[in-house]
């Protein structure tokens, strides 16, 4: 499907056409492998030389109809599955379904299990940034900032799968709890000196390295601006919607699990290098998100309350009465959504999944438009999708 | 607002589209007239009252053997035979399709649910994606997995699926398809090593042992 | 006038800045390992390949039904007192290493060992019988039950199946 | 050089033509060889030297020490690779631009002066002979982009013309006010101008001709098209540019002569700003005078790799906005500021 650019109108681009020229859009497909889609998106572009007219993200190369699986598991088993969504931070799409499941289900989670349930979430939600970090800044082909990105995220796994037993899909929680307990090591005392570290040597490394560098800066400001009513309106959320300029996080004003009794500040993007909602203040959001994670952890575990760290026996298949429920929780992408139909039985009968990369990725359809080849790159990196999230 | 004030307001603006509003503990919702409902969601976007400035999800449901009583007796969806080839699909499914919508306002921090419901040979409902653009996409997964059209959506394509695919995974009564475009779809045989002959076990101690 | 001297100033500064960072790691020792010589040492909770103790099982069925990926296929004959166990098979090709199945063995057969790095040349490999192939069936019934918690922290990680968790 | 030409004239009996033709087709060996070998060692050294930049420690195996074999292996191996030439592709001109490319690079290696009176092509013009020569990469460049038939390769043949073209102005342009110092385009000329420790090399010789040449080097940077100037290649969003659809043999001629390209730039800079073969402080002297440019040169090559391996890649149109609006005029102002500088203090010969 070729646009012609003479069907009328005057032209194309800012140049004129010549009179009595065939000239067409070149028709590029990025994706589904090239190195800057993140996984197997496929966007399809139209463009005039460097720039972009029209953008159109083609899916579904990841699709495992997730959806239908759940149909056939039971509750428990669909943890498993979630971990799939967004494989770079299963423990927040975890705990976003345990969450759904206890809503409807009426469950009792102890204090333990739900500061471990944090810990961890968090801990998984700095990995998950880390490597948008790390990812937005090969986009613009900083490389090393990969590196380092990984060495730390690398750091992290170790500690996810010291309490887990999983290096990158954990399976961790369960309706009703967390599956282990603290590991019989110091852990606690590790992930704190990791937290620490963090803060104090690796973020301001990032910062010198990648954030204020003037190339980068370049690079991302004033690129690919999602303003306010556009996240609205298409459903931003997460790092994306902030980013926006919305003081709005699903742990403060929307509280689930037992975020409403810790303190930590919600960054905003506020347009420092540019215009507000530009891709240098959604990535300086989930710099500074970083930050605020690891308060959370800090906190999480230093009031780690004693007693049972599971409500329910696990051997026993969870049962969820009739009912619906729209569960909605802040993963590290934006606001993962788990619409559960429940019919009383040991699955449920429906079990919608409300994909925050999905939301997040359509956007892109408009902001898209008018962008350079280059500057799409930088978007989409900024946006930070999942494809395992947006397929499921 | 109330869940209850909200649903009396709609009632108000749309009449007897309104069909009924479901004092659920958990998740209170409302039932709209499948005609309606792109009228009802304008309202509740544009009354400053209401506000809803942001779709959370759209689902689209298949419910079809619902178990009505809670029992957890639903009919159960269709799944492999043991020779790995897709149980037989002569079921016919009669039940409806719905769609859910699920509502937040950012300014005035409520929620609220609505829910259409009809008969499985009308699956249109009215696009809402000119009300939230972000319902076009949810609006082609629905199309994509459920099979529900959506009156007037600009670009009712499959979204992930292939476009030439045969039937919406998500219904009760779908059947796998044993090929696409020529490539094979059907599973393995789940009750024998599908891969004859039987692997010798490898050499060397590297390896889970022998029992 | 002034910002595009600015300009340059901060972009040269912030150049030689990350330069800075980047030197600094030429010192430092580099963090990852030469892998077959030097290798992680696994936690003890780490999941690896499924092993199943068949002087331990009973081919009670409860692993391969609650496996969400049916990957373990168990074969019995007979029933009740005589019933005899015919195969017991994992695949590893579709194994998810969730651990949903040791945790709810009542007998403690089986476990998720320590090994993770494992290549063969056919996928056909991966399907792992864990029948002795000397031994044709394997009575299910002979032993008496263990009971336990769901789930048992490994004592000594060498027992527990493979030996790649550390070396 | 002389000694050889003596040697061939008159030992061998070949007379004067015969000796040049002899002594040429010698260097052209020697050149093609040293070159290839620096292919070699560089390909090893980016890989080392980006490792260990990002806390890695890059190929370990091959060869006993530091995986110093990987790169032979590397070559190997590329060696014995499929050569596929895309079906709707232009067969000539694919075939021809990876040979254009290095040609490009090969011959302006005839005018480096490697120690006194070792220069394979010692001529009048020799800055003004490399800087042309080497702008012959960029036509092998937009011709493989466009044989490819391949849309990313003609979006990286496209920028790469579009920077290389660019930037050959600064890059001469900042060559000029040494020029101006040694009142001679000849490389040999321009390097014994440079005599005599290090506060004789141009770099530290007055502030405009340090600018110089910083400007020199940021424009060499984007004239071999590495990072942070990559605009050919950038793997994350044209794949890689125009080389996408090349494979084996072909494609090794490509990444032979970005390594060649980037010594190359490496040794003008050497003998342009710092010195050419002249130990930096008069004890460093007893080294040979190939042996003190070589490593200066790696130097130079390991500073570009440093760059590389720290900062972002820059957008297209920023590339060819610090080309126009800051390069350019910034090379303007340090020629007129070198010649008045140079009046000033009577250097002026």
């Amino acid at each position: 499907m070729a646009i012609e650019a003479t069907n009328g109108k005057k032209g194309w681009g800012d140049q004129d056409q010549v009179p009595g020229i065939k000239s067409e859009l070149l028709e590029l497909n990025m994706g589904p492998q090239h190195p800057a889609t993140h996984g197997v998106l496929r966007l399809l572009l139209h463009t005039d030389g460097e720039i972009v007219y029209k953008v159109t993200p083609v899916l579904g190369y990841l699709h495992r109809c997730a959806e239908k699986i759940a149909e056939g598991v039971d509750y428990k088993q669909w943890v498993v599955y979630t971990d799939r969504f967004d494989y770079l931070a299963p423990m927040t799409c975890n705990h976003t379904y345990v969450t759904a499941v206890e809503k409807l289900g009426g469950i009792e989670v102890p204090a333990r299990a739900e500061h471990l349930r944090i810990a961890t979430a968090e801990l998984s939600r700095v990995a998950s940034h880390l490597i948008a970090l790390a990812t937005f800044g090969l986009d613009m082909g900083a490389w090393t900032p990969l590196l380092y990105c990984f060495r730390e995220r690398e750091e992290i796994l170790n500690l996810l799968e010291r309490i887990s037993g999983g290096r990158m899909l954990y399976n961790y929680m369960v309706p009703g709890g967390v599956r282990y307990d603290l590991p019989r090591d110091n852990w606690v005392a590790d992930v704190l000196e990791f937290v620490t570290m963090m803060e104090k040597k690796k973020l301001p490394d990032y910062n010198t390295l990648l954030t204020y560098n003037k190339i980068f800066i370049e690079r991302t400001s004033d690129v690919g601006i999602i303003t306010r009513e556009d996240a609205f309106a298409y459903g931003c959320t997460g790092p994306v919607l902030r980013g926006s300029g919305v003081k709005w996080d699903c742990r403060r004003d929307d509280p689930y699990s037992l975020y409403h009794k810790f303190d930590f500040e919600i960054p905003v993007g506020m347009g420092e290098m540019g215009t507000v909602g530009d891709c240098w203040d959604r990535y300086i959001v989930r710099v500074r998100e970083i930050e605020q994670s690891c308060r959370l952890i800090r906190q999480a575990l230093e009031q780690l309350p004693e007693g049972p760290y599971q409500s329910i026996e696990l051997k026993k298949p969870v049962r969820v009465p009739a009912g619906a429920a729209f569960t909605r929780t802040e993963t590290a992408k934006g606001e993962l959504g788990h619409y559960i139909v429940a019919d009383g039985g040991q699955k449920p009968f429906r079990n919608k999944v409300r994909s925050c990369s999905m939301c997040n990725l359509q956007v892109l359809e408009k902001i898209g438009v008018g962008l350079m080849v280059s500057d799409l790159v930088a978007t989409v990196g900024s946006l930070d999708i999942v494809l395992g999230e947006i397929d499921r | 607002m109330d869940h209850k004030a909200i649903f009396d307001l709609l009632a108000e603006r749309i009449g007897a589209g309104a069909i009924a509003f479901h004092e659920d503990p958990i998740e209170p919702w409302a039932e709209i007239a499948v005609g309606r409902i792109a009228e009802a969601c304008l309202f509740l976007r544009d009354d400053p009252r209401l506000a809803f400035d942001q779709l959370m999800c759209l689902s689209g449901l298949d419910w079809d053997g619902y178990d009505e009583n809670g029992k957890g007796k639903s009919v159960a969806i269709l799944g492999y035979q043991d020779d790995g080839t897709p149980e037989p699909g002569d079921r016919t499914a009669t039940g409806d399709l719905g769609v859910a919508y699920h509502l937040y306002s950012h300014s005035l921090r409520h929620k609220f649910t609505l829910r259409v419901r009809m008969p499985r040979d009308r699956n249109v409902v009215p696009t809402v994606s000119g009300v939230w653009p972000t319902a076009s996409w949810h609006e082609r997964e629905a199309w994509d997995l459920v099979g529900i059209r959506f009156g007037g959506h600009p670009d009712l394509r499959r979204m992930l699926l292939e476009e030439d695919w045969v039937g919406h995974p998500l219904r009760k009564d779908y059947v796998m398809p044993g090929s696409w475009s020529g490539v094979p779809l059907q599973g393995q045989p789940f009750s024998e090593n599908p891969f004859a002959p039987a692997a010798p076990a490898p050499a060397g101690g590297d390896t889970p042992a022998e029992g | 006038m002034v910002q595009y001297f600015a300009d340059m100033v901060q972009a040269v500064g912030s150049a030689l800045q990350g330069m800075g960072i980047t030197i600094k790691h030429i010192w430092t020792r580099p963090v990852t390992l030469q892998f077959p010589e030097e290798r992680q040492v696994m936690p003890e909770r780490f999941r690896g390949f499924v092993h199943n103790d068949m002087a331990k099982c009973d081919a009670c069925n409860i692993c391969a039904k609650l496996c969400p990926v049916d990957c373990i296929y168990i074969v019995t004959e007979g029933k009740g007192k005589d019933r005899l166990m015919t195969r017991y098979a994992i695949d590893y090709n579709k194994c998810i290493w969730c651990s949903l199945c040791t945790e709810n063995c009542h007998t403690g057969s089986i476990t998720m060992s320590h090994d993770y790095d494992h290549s063969v040349y056919d996928r056909r490999s991966l399907v792992y019988e864990f029948m002795d192939p000397n031994v044709a069936k394997i009575p299910c019934h002979r032993q008496t039950r263990i009971e336990q918690g769901w789930w048992v922290e490994p004592k000594d990680d060498k027992d527990e199946g493979g030996k790649g968790d550390d070396a | 050089m002389e000694a050889m030409y003596a040697f061939f004239m008159d030992k061998a009996g070949m007379g004067q033509a015969g000796a040049h033709v002899t002594v040429a087709a010698i260097m052209a060996t020697l050149m093609f060889i040293v070159m290839a070998l620096c292919a070699l060692v560089f390909t090893w050294m980016e890989r080392k030297v980006a490792a260990f930049l990002q806390s890695r420690w890059g190929p370990m195996r091959t060869g006993r020490w530091q995986g110093w074999a990987q790169a032979v292996a590397d070559m190997l191996k590329i060696l014995g690779k499929e050569d596929i030439i895309p079906a709707e592709a232009d067969k000539a001109l694919f075939i021809f631009a990876p040979l254009l490319v290095l040609l490009g690079s090969l011959l302006a290696w005839a005018a480096i002066p490697w120690a006194p009176g070792f220069v394979a092509a010692d001529l009048d013009l020799g800055l003004f002979y490399i800087f042309a020569v080497s702008s012959m990469v960029i036509i092998g460049i937009l011709m493989a982009g466009w044989a490819s038939n391949n849309k990313w390769a003609l979006y990286g043949a496209a920028r790469g013309a579009a920077q290389m073209v660019s930037y050959e102005i600064p890059l001469a342009l900042a060559a000029i006010p040494v020029v101006m110092y040694t009142g001679s385009l000849n490389t040999q000329d321009i390097v014994i101008a440079q005599q005599g420790g290090i506060w004789n090399w141009f770099i530290f010789r007055n502030p405009f001709l340090f600018v110089s040449f910083f400007l020199y080097f940021v424009a060499s940077i984007a004239e071999t098209n590495r990072g942070p100037f990559d605009m050919p290649e950038t793997e994350s969003e044209l794949v890689a540019g125009y080389h996408t659809e090349y494979t084996g043999m072909r494609f090794a001629f490509f990444f032979l002569s970005e390594y060649a390209n980037l010594f190359l730039v490496s040794m003008i800079a050497v003998l342009l700003f710092l010195g050419g073969w002249w130990a930096p402080i008069p004890g460093l002297d007893f080294l040979p005078a190939a042996l003190t440019f070589v490593i200066k040169g790696v130097l130079m090559v390991f500073l570009n790799m440093w760059v590389r391996w720290t900062l972002p890649r820059v957008r297209v149109d920023q590339l060819m906005h610090l080309c126009w609006k800051v390069m350019i005029p910034a090379a303007l102002i340090c020629t007129v500021g070198a010649g008045l500088w140079m009046m000033a203090s009577g250097a002026a010969g």
